[in-house]
């Protein structure tokens, strides 16, 4: 029993770290465009493709390889959509719900793509590293430990990103105030397509973090879209570090619900606990109206 | 009719509004002036309870504390807007119509609406989108809409502001003849010195949300403090009309309330 | 150092600014007066590439910047500070500063320019850490002047820099404003008749429904009988 | 638009859909494709009741839809109630879930009402699927497969001839559309634009916010309630399938389509959707690929859609009157 419980945990650990870098990504860019992507999940099914293209090509089977290709055609890739698709929206009054329908087409157009070329079948991708660490009788497998440890440091790097460096600063300064930006120079609409970028980038990592556990299915990611987006608004929409204890409180629940009622009550659990949260505040855990 | 009493309204670290207390009677002009962030529309927005506050606000003996904006509207307490506020995708009349459906306690009578229409002179743009109406217009429109609610206190908020010599003229002229034609109170901001000498019975000057005086005008504003609050220690004891504010053309800012707090987005942290 | 002819604004439908012509030699203080809502703000905008709708023609340096948009100005030289002051709520004084430097041209002098600021507003110096959204009215002030210091602008657009301060801060301003300038800026003021700062104008203009209705000097202003009915009182 | 036009509008609409079995009576295949037709008309027209006019980012739409096909077809066959009632009472269900879901709502704004009414339909799966739904009759994963037919007074449909079908559905979407019509023309409808456009002033003004948005959530899933439970008795069998992504985004391209807040686009939208969703049929799975790349391109093409390009081509009255003003 206890062993079942630490299992429970660590899965909830390592799922919440994964869901943290993919939720972080969602609310990067609600924060600073206002903008919300119904393709997300599309892009997590993106992340898991191409690691298996790259991975079943013959020469090639190695993860580094896998990053090292997939990080930049994710960047190219989101920030052609957002400019192609999303930038003309903006000028308009009602851009919201353009947004929204827009990128539910292209949620259609990416999923069924996918079922085209690759198939309906689901997709396993080999494990980054085989092996697990056992205590007793208490295991942990190798890759678990490097999901988990991958999460964290991408993580990481958008903190130090943001933080940082110039155009990190500047997608904080047209998040906090669009107007005090275009003053000082910032080009906003650089900023919007830079930032959606940035999340293509961590949803599809996170797709290929989570595709070694979970297989890849063509809409394998509407059930990311859909947990990312509680996690945000759990967290409180535009709120990082809401997104980042929202999404381990989240995880953790998502394991335990999972273990002791069965993954038909995940969902249900979680709009629940949602429903709560937002029933005492509307703007979720640490979010602010705006 | 309206008492207030000991309001007080804090923003985080910031009081917007510190232990106000008047009251205004049947029949009254009331203004308030002061330096801008003096906290003067945030008290409108207390006693049209669009926020919550501490103390107490009456209306004709009931507490308005806690009640929802739209049950204020109903009970007979109107406004306007710094920034004209107007609905884009509604014609004329159709906004007026919207105060006097949802507003007044009579229920909607479109005679009533033709009344205002012409009160208001807008009888002849009755069919047009109010986003073609020019500023003045908006204006007229902005306070015929809060007019048919049928209400027993008018609250103008900077009603003067970008307009010409001409049409403070014509806009103190309907100010006067709300108040004595149709027997509504009137509450008014404002920065112009003489609208608010020549209109108003009392005058209540606010600074960052302190009373510094309260009583007739003349007297208010040959007032020490008053200048020295409007000018500064070598104000030469004439009051201009100095200060102000917020409804020079903003681009992608509406909210006069955010420049009180200086912090306007929703912050990525 | 700028010249504008014909400038025309708009918002929405709204016709702002009608046919404004004017010229602002280098090293000047310019003061532009006007009532509450007749187009200062937009005016300033409009220079400094933050109004979309205009038509007319700006010129700084001899050069045509007519509908450029903000990030080519701003690192040219030419910069807005804005009278609700739109710092960075959730960043750092030090965060708010660097970020006045974003563009190329000033990131080469942001750190003469971060030394210059520190002189200029002491207190700014003490407080480093501080989040701006913690800053009094006064200190937000100050941060909003010399973030706009940073960009290493040639032309500043100072867009009501006493709005909402003590008569003490006033004169602090118009000190600062006089400091500014004495390094080479040229200055366009925008105020509604704060004598602290018009007191600094070699030229001073006023605005009334977006039309310029006077042009000249102080001592001109003083014996104007109009200005004196818009600005004393009516 | 004013209400003259729109009355004009509809009647040209509806009249041309009315005389379409004069000529394709005989061929069940089309008339099954109109008798679908109408009855996602009514559904894209309260889709944009309630998002385009009433600015409530409501994704629940589908949801309700099954809700009140399930909920129409429990009843018929649990407490053999006529259909006829039952559709009224599915839709009275649907109706009541609707408030449920639009109480929290009133307290949340844009991307959250988006997400908790999407919410509705992404647990609506496993709930029908599930244990809960297995006990209330939903036959789980299968789904119903045996739905009584549609009778009025003891005149059965039936599905071998979908004339008098149609014609039944003709009707409801006849009645629906002019309830939707009244609420837009009427001052609730005016109070809707009016809190879109400036809520602060327009609760100054006595609007309840809170009491318009809840009566357009009960409004729009009882009538989409309605719809649905019809649907159920129509096609006499239904699923979870319903709930795939497939036929949201179907819905929403009709919206896209109709131009969003421009009733009765929604209508116009809805024909042409199924309409090119049938012709692509051949496509197989190139179908929801192209289905995809349409709302992308229409988005951006023709963003007001159909009658934002009738507007264009003939501008009416309001056009004139900005001209004249400018």
């Amino acid at each position: 029993m206890i062993v079942e419980i630490i299992d429970v945990i660590i899965s909830g650990m390592i799922n919440g770290s994964v869901y943290a870098l993919m939720a972080v990504g969602l609310t990067l860019i609600y924060g600073v465009s206002k903008a919300f992507n119904f393709a997300y999940g599309s892009f997590y099914s993106m992340g898991g493709y191409l690691a298996w293209l790259i991975l079943s090509a013959a020469f090639i089977n190695s993860y580094l390889v896998v990053f090292i290709l997939a990080v930049p055609m994710l960047l190219i890739l989101g920030f052609l959509i957002e400019k192609m698709l999303v930038a003309p929206l903006r000028k308009r009054d009602d851009w919201e719900i353009k947004v929204m329908m827009i990128t539910l087409g292209l949620a259609l157009f990416l999923d069924n793509s996918y079922q085209v070329v690759f198939g309906a079948r689901m997709k396993s991708l080999p494990s980054i590293l085989e092996g697990s660490y056992s205590v007793g009788e208490f295991i942990i497998s190798y890759q678990d430990i490097v999901i988990f440890i991958l999460s964290i440091g991408g993580i990481l790097i958008l903190r130090w990103f943001l933080n940082s460096t110039r155009t990190g600063m500047s997608v904080r300064a047209v998040a906090q105030n669009p107007a005090g930006a275009q003053i000082v120079g910032i080009p906003k609409e650089f900023v919007f397509s830079a930032t959606f970028a940035i999340s293509t980038v961590m949803v599809g990592v996170g797709g290929i973090l989570l595709a070694q556990k979970y297989f890849v299915t063509p809409t394998g990611g509407w059930d990311i879209l859909v947990k990312s987006w509680v996690i945000t608004a759990f967290g409180g929409m535009g709120s990082i570090r809401g997104s980042l204890y929202a999404a381990f409180i989240l995880g953790m629940l998502e394991a335990f619900v999972g273990w002791y009622y069965g993954m038909n009550w995940v969902l249900i659990a979680l709009f629940a606990v949602l429903l709560a949260t937002l029933a005492i505040r509307p703007q979720g855990l640490m979010g602010k109206w705006g | 009719m309206l008492e207030i009493k000991n309001i007080t309204k804090k923003f985080g670290a910031l009081t917007a509004v510190n232990n106000l207390s008047f009251n205004v009677q049947k029949g009254d002009v009331f203004g308030i002036a002061g330096p801008n962030g003096a906290g003067k529309s945030t008290l409108y927005n207390l006693i049209t309870g669009l926020y919550p506050f501490e103390g107490s606000i009456r209306f004709n003996g009931q507490e308005l504390r806690g009640m929802l904006p739209h049950r204020i509207a109903k009970l007979g307490i109107a406004r306007t807007f710094q920034i004209p506020q107007t609905f884009p995708s509604l014609t004329v009349e159709a906004g007026i119509g919207i105060g006097n459906y949802f507003g007044s306690q009579d229920g909607f009578d479109s005679s009533y609406v033709d009344q205002i229409l012409k009160f208001v002179n807008l009888d002849k743009k009755r069919n047009h989108k109010t986003g073609q109406l020019n500023l003045l217009d908006k204006k007229m429109l902005m306070i015929g809409a809060a007019l048919a609610t049928k209400p027993k206190i008018l609250m103008l908020d900077e009603p003067m502001a970008g307009s010409n010599s001409k049409e403070i003229i014509s806009l103190m002229d309907l100010i006067k003849r709300i108040n004595q034609d149709m027997g509504i109170a009137i509450i008014i901001i404002e920065h112009f010195m003489k609208v608010l000498t020549e209109l108003t019975r009392k005058l209540l000057i606010i600074q960052t949300g302190t009373e510094i005086c309260c009583g007739d005008p003349v007297e208010v504003t040959s007032n020490p403090k008053v200048i020295e609050c409007y000018l500064g220690s070598s104000g030469d004891g004439q009051i201009t009309t100095s200060e102000n504010s917020n409804s020079e053309i903003h681009i992608g800012e509406k909210n006069a309330e955010k420049n009180l707090t200086g912090s306007n987005h929703a912050g990525g942290k | 150092m700028i010249e504008i002819k014909n400038l025309n604004a708009y918002y929405d439908d709204f016709h702002v600014l009608k046919d404004i012509s004017m010229t602002i030699e280098q090293g000047q203080v310019v003061v532009m007066l006007g009532p509450n809502g007749h187009g200062k703000s937009t005016f300033l905008k409009s220079i400094c590439g933050l109004v979309r709708k205009t038509s007319g023609l700006i010129k700084y340096n001899g050069q045509s910047i007519t509908g450029m948009g903000a990030e080519k100005l701003v690192n040219m030289g030419i910069t807005y500070i804005a009278e609700n002051r739109e710092l960075f709520p959730e960043m750092t004084v030090l965060e708010n500063l660097k970020l006045g430097a974003y563009s190329k041209n000033a990131r080469a002098h942001s750190r003469q320019n971060l030394e210059r600021v520190f002189s200029l507003f002491p207190r700014l110096r003490e407080r480093t850490s501080q989040l701006a959204s913690t800053m009094s009215g006064g200190e937000a002030r100050m941060l909003a002047i010399a973030r706009g210091l940073m960009s290493n602008a040639k032309f500043l657009a100072i867009d009501e820099p006493s709005l909402g301060l003590q008569p003490n801060l006033r004169d602090e301003v118009a000190r600062i404003i006089k400091e500014i300038n004495r390094q080479g800026i040229t200055v366009l003021v925008v105020e509604q008749n704060i004598p602290q700062i018009t007191e600094l104008a070699h030229k001073l203009y006023v605005l009334e429904e977006g039309r310029i209705t006077f042009e000249g000097s102080k001592e001109q202003a003083l014996g104007n009988d109009h200005l004196k009915e818009i600005f004393l009182g009516m | 638009m004013d209400l003259k036009r729109n009355l004009l509008l509809l009647t040209i609409i509806y009249g041309i859909i009315g005389i379409l079995p004069l000529f394709f009576g005989s061929t069940q295949f089309i008339m099954h494709i109109l008798i679908i037709c109408l009855i996602w008309s009514v559904v894209a027209s309260c889709w944009d009741l309630i998002m385009g006019f009433a600015g409530i980012f409501s994704f629940g739409q589908v949801a309700f839809f099954v809700i009140g096909s399930y909920a129409s077809a429990i009843i018929s066959a649990k407490f053999s109630v006529p259909p006829i009632f039952s559709v009224f009472l599915a839709g009275i269900v649907a109706g009541a879930l609707g408030i449920l879901v639009g109480l929290p709502c009133l307290k949340l704004k844009g991307a959250y009402i988006a997400l908790v009414t999407f919410a509705v339909h992404m647990i609506l799966e496993p709930i029908l699927k599930g244990d809960i739904g297995r006990a209330i009759g939903t036959g789980g994963s299968r789904g119903i497969l045996t739905i009584e037919p549609m009778n009025i007074f003891g005149y059965t449909f039936s599905s071998s001839q979908l004339v008098p079908y149609f014609y039944l559905m003709f009707i409801l979407a006849i009645i629906c559309s002019l309830i939707i019509l009244m609420v837009i023309k009427s001052h609730w409808g005016n109070a809707f634009l009016a809190l879109k456009d400036a809520e602060v002033f327009a609760t100054c003004l006595g609007v309840s916010a809170f009491k318009y948005k809840l009566m357009v959530f009960a409004l729009t899933s009882f009538l989409t309630g309605l719809i649905g439970g019809f649907y159920a008795h129509y096609v006499g069998m239904i699923s979870t399938r319903m709930l795939g992504t497939d036929l949201f985004v179907t819905l929403m391209i009709m919206l896209v389509i109709g131009g969003i807040g421009k009733f009765p686009g929604a209508i116009i939208g809805s024909f042409i959707t199924i309409s090119i969703n049938e012709m692509l049929s051949p496509l197989g799975s190139y179908r929801p690929i192209i289905l995809g790349a349409m709302v992308i391109i229409l988005v951006l093409m023709m963003p007001d859609g159909i009658i934002g390009l009738i507007q264009k081509i003939f501008p009416g009255r309001n056009r004139e009157e900005a001209r004249t003003i400018s």
